[in-house]
């Protein structure tokens, strides 16, 4: 139930971006009797500062619950969250971007909100849509866009929040839930390689939800599997190796356990 | 240990002509001497230099408060709303002359021809414990008809409207409006006020004054006074005219006007007169218990400050007028 | 960082006060913590208005009659509670209040209904309705009398005239705002015209319409003050908006504050009684629930 | 089924009207369009009522005094307009109307803001508002007249606590509807509690906020027309709550007909050049825009 | 412009479901000068009774319009649509539950709209509840679900709505607008087998959107690509052969031309 974003040195601040210990979340009736649902329990989970974490888990298991929580968005029913970054981006599961706001100054938002002049603000904005290949789709609102468009400018909106003005403390956080799923494949290969590149560039640590095992082995430095009901970590992959080969061992082996945690329980 | 108003008393000295003198009236045939005044200037001439601005008002009660907001310095108004203001004010306002006094009357449908036949009737004031509405539930009772005739009380216009309809049997009612029912709606007259007051005078306007304005400006009432008298005369001399020049005053004002008939009738009904009946107000006090509306007399002592008026009768060698014992003493 | 343990123990504590907090099922304590959050605020707020009225008065800045003291016009309060005629009163105005609202409703909504998605009817009539709901109600006072007499006709028809297009508008506002995409699902789905009105429109659009109602009941309310004062007769009976003529009337301030405050009791009865759980419950369905 | 080339033909010519229809440019054809949309229909409506009241008044159902001829209203409107009164009667209530709508937005927005932000502020004087919602204008006059004089203050104080009450509520209603998540997106991309609302929860509650401001602009409109009984002084001027007042006072229907159209044209024409376009281009931008 | 649902049994009506003859569709300026947008052009596309057709395409390449103009929600701009089946069931990209509805009421609605019985309603509702793993979700409202299980909430309504009362004319067609995007490999494992099975139990003919490749291969029956701006077929496949190497094989063909597809345009 403490939320603490320390900045001070002690000797382990400097070591992890953000610690979770012995998260529970539990989401209450509303008053329909519908009873209670344990999302998570007992959760602890470590990201290193700069490192890239996937998260895998069945539907329903609590990832969107967790990044909530390491948002601060949510409070956790009990345990502790630690975090030593700047206020993290977030890239929600549902694009939400603002309805009466176009695509460029969705992406502008997150700055105008940190304070950054006007046309820094324009360059920025214009330079990141153009990284998700939505240069001409800038003046368009969100209506007039197709599903994985709208996405993609919530990926660059939440890559504009990222970027911090001089003097800010704290290094960036990325939380990121389910970025590409309404992506081809081709237009999910160029984002993921973009991803990482900004991810190596910057430094910033990313929590990363996702359903694509291959995904995860391709772009995560340590892969993390959630069980569900509740979400817990059952397992936990480090990416080290090389090779096509490795890849290809590591995501079979990811597949099996995934299915293994799911299916001892009764709905996946 | 309150204050009984910022205004109470007669505290305040004479601080000479007034910048600008603020006159309240409506603009109704039973306002007629403070309409002529101001169409003919009769006011401006005797302020001098003393600035005169006008207000309409529809309400009694609204003019009532301006005074009591300060936002008016003298006005013409009914004798019920001025008993009203002054006793709920603590004498804030004065009445220091008449203007009018008669005009009103119980009209009713025509084959209503005696007092009996409007049992189980409907009657209409123009609202519950002003004068009309005394005047009737008074009268009831002396008819021993009381709670056997439906008393409604409703804006006069509606009244008129309801009666041309059918859903009221009669209405006592001020001028013009007891002439246009008469004369635009077929209704008859039952009784006459007139016949129930000594001599048939009884107030019907008055012109009252917030008492620090005429503790500070004495000079400045006077003029406004002597433009009374000056249009109350000139009326009397004029009857025609004066007629004519109220029914143009109206039209300027509200872009509507009587019709000749209810005008030469309702100037009939009515007589200018700067007498303030001042013998009639403890009756009518006492009337409002009698008809039941209000449980207590108003103390009225103070209500009347005739002194400005008389100087002035005096200076025309005209008798002065009695407050009856309502005056400063 | 504080030590681990004692943040255990501290947490403890805290999910123990959370589990009081969070009701797992609906428990005997909650009507009394409902009552602290809905009725005290209110009541703390009318005290602290109360006293800083006294302290006007008191401090004599302005004379009695423009001010009366808090504890005259609750005599005079008092007066009409102790004979009883306050619940005449109050009684006159509210069922004609109510019958005036229902009736509005049940007119207005299908007109909402048709302003909102028959793009003619919109722009002949809705522009009308924006007109009509400007009007204000004592306009219609001497047609309504020779119309329908001094009869509570003529009162409902003066209430109508506030209460349906107000009503109305709101509706349409409601439904302007309704996400097209769940029309779209609703054809899909082999909603009709008619049947996609009753189970997606109208329930996509109630938060909009139910801020609508609440703007319409006030608008009958204010309505029917003005045409109570139509007529006072034994017939009609004495309403609240008769009441505060009255008073008006006979400049009497007591009185008039007297029937301000009857009146604005009805008005946030009516706001915690009926609006505040509907809207509460229907905005807490959809995950909208107030902060 | 149809020849094929004949469809095609068939649809040539229609995609040629289609093409007339959905303006690949903003061309100028486009206000003669518009206007046949939006002038044109309520219009025809004004005329169908016209029509319809005239062919009332030559059945002679009624007698005169109860329904006037259009024309004899025409006649008392055109007076008005022919010696130039008209316009100054409809200047004196617009200019107060305008004034006191934007004081009462300009109070009510951050009041409306602070009920639908804190559950304190919103349980203490929500129902307070909802309260004084529902107070008929007339109720104030005394008072008004009391501790502000006849002057414009009076009067303004009358439409303030008209507008003011009115407006909050509909921004707190349009507050009600905002989707959290849009907040939550807020709360991550840096926005403080100020900056949310200037950036997230006032352009997100756009919509109900203006249905609310259109509420607020009614009851402004009214109440001004309640406070404009007070008084007729050449300070005051002559307003349209005082024309309709002298019509009324004299029984005149014609001029109270002639007032009420002049009420309803206003109202048309706020709507019609301020509430609809503003509440179009809002919905148009977020994709819902009416049928 | 032409929009026929014809029943009469001409010799073509007969032989398809839905016939697209020459469909464009142009999105018009909406007053903020962003130009118009050409969605779709000229495209041709035929679903045979009973089939089940895979589309493919790269992100805004007009899937989702093509998905509303079969479903009659929108209007070609030029183009004839010939339908010969009852109305079409579709399940949207973003899930569109309604708010109001708990998620079992959100399932009946569409069997409510058909007239189904209350009690009729609610069997089939939790069945398929049940069929998608939600038996005990049945109570909660969309707010109150995660994004994968609103994802399945909505597949369950799509697959209510294909449900014909006796009587009813015309054979089923099921519009799926990526519709497992949103579910782990497991979840949507199962799922595709479900969606198979009624698919093959019943005859509905599917018009299946997805960016999964290999989901297109393991489902479709045909699969057909979209090229984008404007979107137009270029190429489609008939899923003809059998076994694990042909459907590599036929994978590693699509994968390759979506690519050349994309990469013709400027942008994906
Ligand atoms: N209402 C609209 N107004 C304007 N343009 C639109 C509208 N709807 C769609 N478009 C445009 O049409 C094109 C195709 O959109 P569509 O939603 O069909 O893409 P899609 O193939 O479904 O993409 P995705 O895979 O990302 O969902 C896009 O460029 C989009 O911007
Ligand atoms: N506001 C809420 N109220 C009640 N229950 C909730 C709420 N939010 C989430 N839940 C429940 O918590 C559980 C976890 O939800 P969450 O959204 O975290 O899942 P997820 O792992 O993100 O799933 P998906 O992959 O489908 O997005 C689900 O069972 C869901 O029903
Ligand atoms: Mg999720
Ligand atoms: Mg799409």
């Amino acid at each position: 139930m403490t939320m603490t974003a320390e900045t001070t040195s002690s000797e382990r601040s400097t070591a992890v971006a953000v610690r979770l210990e012995g998260v529970a979340k539990t989401f209450g009736d509303t008053g329909r009797n519908t009873g209670t649902v344990v999302a998570l329990d007992r959760l602890d989970l470590t990201v290193a500062p700069g490192e890239f974490v996937c998260v895998l888990g069945a539907s329903g298991c609590g990832k969107s619950t967790l990044l909530n929580i390491v948002a601060g968005l949510d409070e956790p029913t009990t345990g502790t969250v630690t975090r030593d970054t700047a206020r993290p981006a977030m890239m929600f599961q549902d694009s939400a971007l603002m309805p009466w706001l176009s695509a460029v100054r969705n992406v502008e938002l997150p700055l105008r909100l940190n304070g950054f002049g006007r046309s820094a603000r324009r360059a920025t904005a214009l330079e990141l849509l153009d990284l998700v290949r939505l240069s001409d789709a800038a003046g368009k609102r969100p209506h007039e866009l197709s599903g994985g468009m709208r996405q993609r400018v919530a990926l660059a909106r939440a890559l504009a929040a990222t970027h911090q003005r001089e003097g800010e403390r704290g290094r960036a956080l990325l939380l990121m839930d389910e970025p590409f799923a309404a992506l081809d494949a081709i237009t999910r290969d160029v984002l993921q390689a973009e991803l990482q590149r900004i991810h190596r560039r910057t430094g910033t640590a990313v929590l990363f939800v996702t359903h694509d095992v291959r995904e995860a082995v391709r772009l995560g430095e340590r892969i993390v599997l959630l069980s569900s009901r509740p979400g817990r970590v059952v397992a936990e992959w480090r990416n080290d190796g090389h090779g096509e080969d490795f890849r290809h061992a590591l995501t079979e082996e990811i597949n099996a356990r995934l299915r293994e945690a799911i299916s001892t329980h009764g709905t996946p | 240990d309150r204050a009984t108003g910022d205004t109470g008393g007669s505290g305040g000295q004479d601080k000479g002509a007034a910048a600008e003198v603020r006159l309240g009236y409506f603009p109704n045939v039973t306002h007629a001497p403070a309409i002529v005044g101001v169409d003919r200037g009769l006011f401006t001439g005797r302020l001098g230099a003393t600035k005169l601005t006008t207000q309409t008002f529809n309400s009694g009660t609204d003019e009532a408060n301006a005074l009591l907001g300060g936002s008016l310095d003298i006005g013409f108004i009914g004798s019920g709303p001025a008993i009203n203001a002054f006793a709920k004010s603590g004498g804030t306002i004065k009445v220091i002359s008449g203007a009018v006094s008669g005009g009103a009357q119980l009209v009713v449908k025509p084959d209503i021809t005696t007092p009996a036949q409007l049992k189980g009737k409907t009657v209409a004031t123009p609202s519950k414990g002003n004068t009309q509405d005394v005047s009737l539930k008074k009268w009831l009772s002396q008819n021993k008809l009381t709670d056997q005739v439906n008393v409604a009380n409703l804006d006069n216009p509606q009244t008129f409207d309801a009666f041309r309809k059918g859903d009221v049997d009669g209405g006592w009612l001020p001028e013009p409006w007891s002439s246009r029912l008469v004369v635009d709606a077929g209704a008859k007259v039952l009784v006459d006020e007139k016949s129930l007051w000594p001599q048939g005078r009884f107030p019907t306007t008055v012109v009252v004054v917030r008492s620090q304005f005429l503790a500070e400006h004495p000079a400045t009432v006077k003029a406004v006074l002597q433009g009374t008298v000056d249009a109350i005369d000139w009326a009397g001399a004029h009857p025609a005219e004066a007629a004519t020049a109220v029914n143009d005053g109206i039209e300027k004002l509200t872009h509507s006007k009587l019709s000749q008939a209810v005008l030469d009738r309702a100037f009939s009904g009515i007589t200018l007169d700067i007498d303030p009946d001042s013998a009639t107000y403890s009756q009518l006090a006492q009337d409002s218990v009698t008809a039941g509306v209000v449980k207590t007399a108003p103390g009225l002592q103070g209500f009347l400050d005739l002194k400005t008026l008389n100087e002035l009768l005096a200076g025309q060698h005209r008798p002065a007028l009695d407050a009856a014992g309502l005056g400063n003493g | 960082m504080a030590h681990p343990d004692h943040v255990a123990d501290l947490d403890a504590v805290r999910s123990g006060l959370d589990v009081l907090d969070a009701p797992p099922a609906p428990t005997a304590r909650r009507p009394g913590r409902r009552f602290a959050r809905t009725v005290l605020p209110p009541l703390v707020a009318v005290v602290v208005a109360v006293a800083v009225w006294q302290l006007l008065w008191a401090a004599a800045f302005w004379p009695e009659y423009k001010l009366p003291a808090p504890l005259t016009v609750w005599d005079e309060f008092w007066a009409r509670v102790s004979d009883g005629s306050v619940f005449g009163i109050v009684w006159t105005s509210m069922h004609r209040a109510v019958i005036g609202f229902a009736v509005g409703v049940v007119i207005g909504t299908p007109l909402g209904l048709l302003v909102a998605r028959l793009p003619l009817v919109r722009s002949a009539i809705g522009p009308l309705l924006s007109g009509l709901q400007s009007l204000p109600s004592v306009a219609w006072v001497p047609a309504a009398v020779l119309w329908f007499g001094i009869k509570d006709g003529a009162i409902y028809f003066v209430v109508l005239l506030g209460s349906v297009p107000s009503i109305a508008n709101g509706l349409v506002s409601g439904i302007d705002q309704v996400q097209p995409i769940l029309l779209r699902v609703g054809t899909t789905l082999g909603a009709g015209r008619l049947a996609a009105a009753r189970h997606i429109l109208l329930p996509a659009a109630l938060p909009g319409y139910l801020a609508g109602l609440k703007q319409g009941w006030a608008f009958s309310w204010r309505s029917l003050m003005a045409a109570e004062l139509i007529a006072v007769s034994p017939q009609l009976g004495l309403g609240l908006g008769a009441y505060l003529e009255q008073g008006r009337s006979f400049s009497d301030m007591p009185t008039v504050f007297a029937a301000i405050l009857l009146i604005l009791f009805v008005g946030i009865g009516v706001d915690l009684l009926l609006f505040r759980p509907l809207e509460r419950s229907v905005l807490r369905a959809r995950g909208l629930a107030p902060a």
